[in-house]
């Protein structure tokens, strides 16, 4: 037995993501944010997207690049604090924004990667972050449906991966890395350093590499990645 | 039938083989062969079985034999990795069976009375797996039909099974029931149409051996 | 006020402090305290901010600074992040505020119309730690109280906090309400009770001051 | 800041452990099962417990000890199969099981673990495992509610460990250990080795600390280990 080798260009990773697909986008800030994947989807040109991400990354940064070329649709997120023009399309009525506590939308993904279909929490049962959803009565206690969430596509930044797509992820560029990539039904993983298979310590894999559809590997990091130019 | 059977794994696939006929699988397939086993208790990429004295005290596979890993092998936990047999990552999946009904339901956990020692992974992987095949005796050892109309034991899951491979013939569950689809050196059609306790479809003009 | 709120911090605890006044907690603790610190993007063990020409590009709170790890630190996803505050092992949090209710109920992540960047991890921090303390200035800009009988804004959750430090006082919620316990120098109790839009109990005897 | 230190006998850990006690155990067969700390807990005497693992390991071998001696009433479990004499125990009255599909205790544990009521899920819908579960239709379809499990203890084996109790595993003794480590209020590890603060790489724990009450390291492991004496 011998495992397959998923390794290809980034341009023919991008190239099956169609108008109206849902995409996962890693990350946290800066870090685990698949910039370099980002830029191909900008170049691709896929329209009327759905994102999923924790943030909206700064101005000129990561999803921004997608928020501002008009590409998105609706993005289902937890915060845009930090990205003023993301605030300003929202507030245009440009970009349908859905909200959800942070830990949910981890935990929503999660499900979605875990093939179950909803989970039932008290979170944010009272306040009006409940509007409008589903309730289920457990012991006489009101608690909320949450779906699972799926995407069609996930795009995922890690460290270093093999060829079969095991994934490691380094500090807290992890964050929702190894969460989207178990819930999509195509995962693009872009790599820092792509080892040969057998290279991987099977025990410090952060994702399975059977999660995994496509691995390309960087060359030199752009600025972007917050890289100081030393 | 175990080699007829390995023909099922295509190049790629992540397959979860059961205990008992299908880990035999395994010895069909050719030694570079591309497909990533899984099994329940966490692990993809296994590797060949080890004897005891060259085992690794911690790796095991589900059955509880000594496995081995190969380049690419990972670990995780039992969440995860029925995350892979939920979600999808599961390409093919081969089990045992007690029942299986034209309709492809699966009974393999549980006979009332005289054998009930829990559901362990199986309902998940029949459930879910994006293909399920048994691979079966055609009968049980009182030489009672295990392909039925109807299963009578309690099931594992409804509607799952799409082939069932038996020391007699490959049978395909279809829409119509079952269909005969190859059949085993020395064994006529006449034999399994007995053997077989529900309609058996049986096309015409000479069936494929195996 | 943050060097008394550092006080609230036992030996041993797990503690989350959000963006704001609470972050600058940290500084008022003795070097070799032990607490471990957790940030919502996926670490405990937190050691001091790093100016950006020594940091590791990788390596954030969840307020975007730049740390660095101690002795211990661990790494993981989002999911385990909250499991961590959902299921009870996040002794306390300390939090900004826009407005709190006598009866602890906490307003701070939107003013329709002005400001509704998202919640973040904001109300699962509120609703699940063990322990929940505000930290914020008695009045906002305009010289509005922040402390209420009702709140007025979206709340991020209800009856959580159990006390408050503002530049005024420490005000401990109760089930009778605001409870006056600690004074700011140079501030007289007058002074907080017309700052405070809700009764406000004070102990008979002299306060304490900080 | 500094973190604290777990580290204390495992005699001191298990002496927290009360009558009628919910208890985890983590293990896949031998690996991952705490053999040290089941024979701790027999020898402390607890009485009338529930266990939850995935299996009653075999006759004479890890959990097996506390069934023979009487010390459980019920058993959450996957599967017996192995174990004839819990079987015997099971079909006689003297244990109550219940039994679960695999994966569903494992989501079930950790959802206990990550703070969330129950999941939904459409595994063992149409068979008897759905008897007597509460059901929540969503988009027309039926889904089982699966409530999260938690327990008073949990009893992990960990390849190694750190000081403040964060922990690793390795191969398939992983397996229920980590969700385990999650789901408990009081969270006992024993650890093959213990090693100083600051020697474990922080990508590569799997178990954060701060999931763990209690740290134990285990001198030379028994031969019920499936240690071979070579």
């Amino acid at each position: 037995m011998k495992l397959s080798d998923k390794r290809c260009s980034i341009q023919d990773a991008i190239s099956a993501i169609k108008d109206n697909d849902t995409v996962m986008v890693g990350g946290f800030g800066v870090p685990g944010t698949p910039i370099a994947l980002i830029h191909a989807l900008v170049a691709h040109g896929a329209r009327n997207l759905t994102l999923i991400k924790n943030d909206a990354n700064e101005p000129g940064m990561g999803i921004d690049h997608l928020l501002q070329s008009g590409q998105v649709a609706r993005l289902i997120t937890t915060h845009l604090g930090l990205n003023s023009g993301a605030i300003a399309l929202m507030n245009s009525g440009r970009l349908e924004v859905e909200f959800n506590a942070q830990g949910i939308l981890a935990e929503r993904i999660r499900a979605g990667g875990a093939g179950i279909k909803a989970i039932l929490s008290d979170i944010g049962v009272g306040t009006e972050l409940a509007d409008g959803k589903q309730v289920v009565e457990l012991q006489g206690k009101p608690y909320l449906v949450e779906p699972a969430l799926r995407a069609d596509v996930a795009l995922i930044h890690a460290d270093r991966a093999d060829s079969f797509g095991n994934l490691a992820y380094v500090a807290t560029a992890r964050n929702f890395n190894p969460l989207m990539a178990m819930a999509a039904d195509r995962v693009i993983a872009e790599a820092e350093r792509v080892l040969p298979l057998g290279q991987f310590d099977a025990d410090e894999v952060h994702t399975p590499g059977v999660f995994v559809d496509h691995v390309t590997e960087l060359g030199e990091l752009s600025e972007e990645y917050a890289v100081v130019r030393r | 039938m175990v080699a007829r059977a390995a023909r099922e794994i295509a190049p790629g696939m992540v397959v979860n083989l059961g205990i008992g006929l299908p880990t035999k699988v395994v010895n069909h397939l050719p030694a570079d062969f591309p497909v990533c086993l899984h099994t329940e208790n966490g692990m993809t990429g296994i590797g060949p079985t080890l004897p005891p004295e060259r085992a690794d005290r911690n790796l095991i596979d589900a059955g509880g034999a000594y496995v081995s890993t190969i380049p690419g092998s990972a670990f995780f936990d039992s969440a995860t990795s029925f995350a892979i047999v939920r979600s999808g990552r599961l390409d093919l999946t081969m089990l045992g069976a007690f029942e299986v009904s034209a309709s492809g339901d699966l009974a393999n956990w549980k006979i009332p009375g005289k054998f009930s020692p829990g559901v362990g992974g199986g309902i998940e992987l029949a459930q879910k797996a994006r293909r399920v095949v048994v691979l079966t005796t055609h009968t049980d050892r009182a030489g009672n039909a295990k392909l039925k109309q109807n299963c009578s034991l309690p099931l594992t899951a409804r509607a799952c099974v799409s082939r069932i491979f038996t020391d007699m013939a490959m049978i395909d569950v279809t829409a119509g029931g079952f269909v005969l689809v190859e059949i085993a050196d020395g064994v006529s059609v006449a034999d399994v149409v007995a053997a077989t306790d529900a309609p058996l479809h049986v096309p015409d003009g000479p069936l494929p051996r195996f």
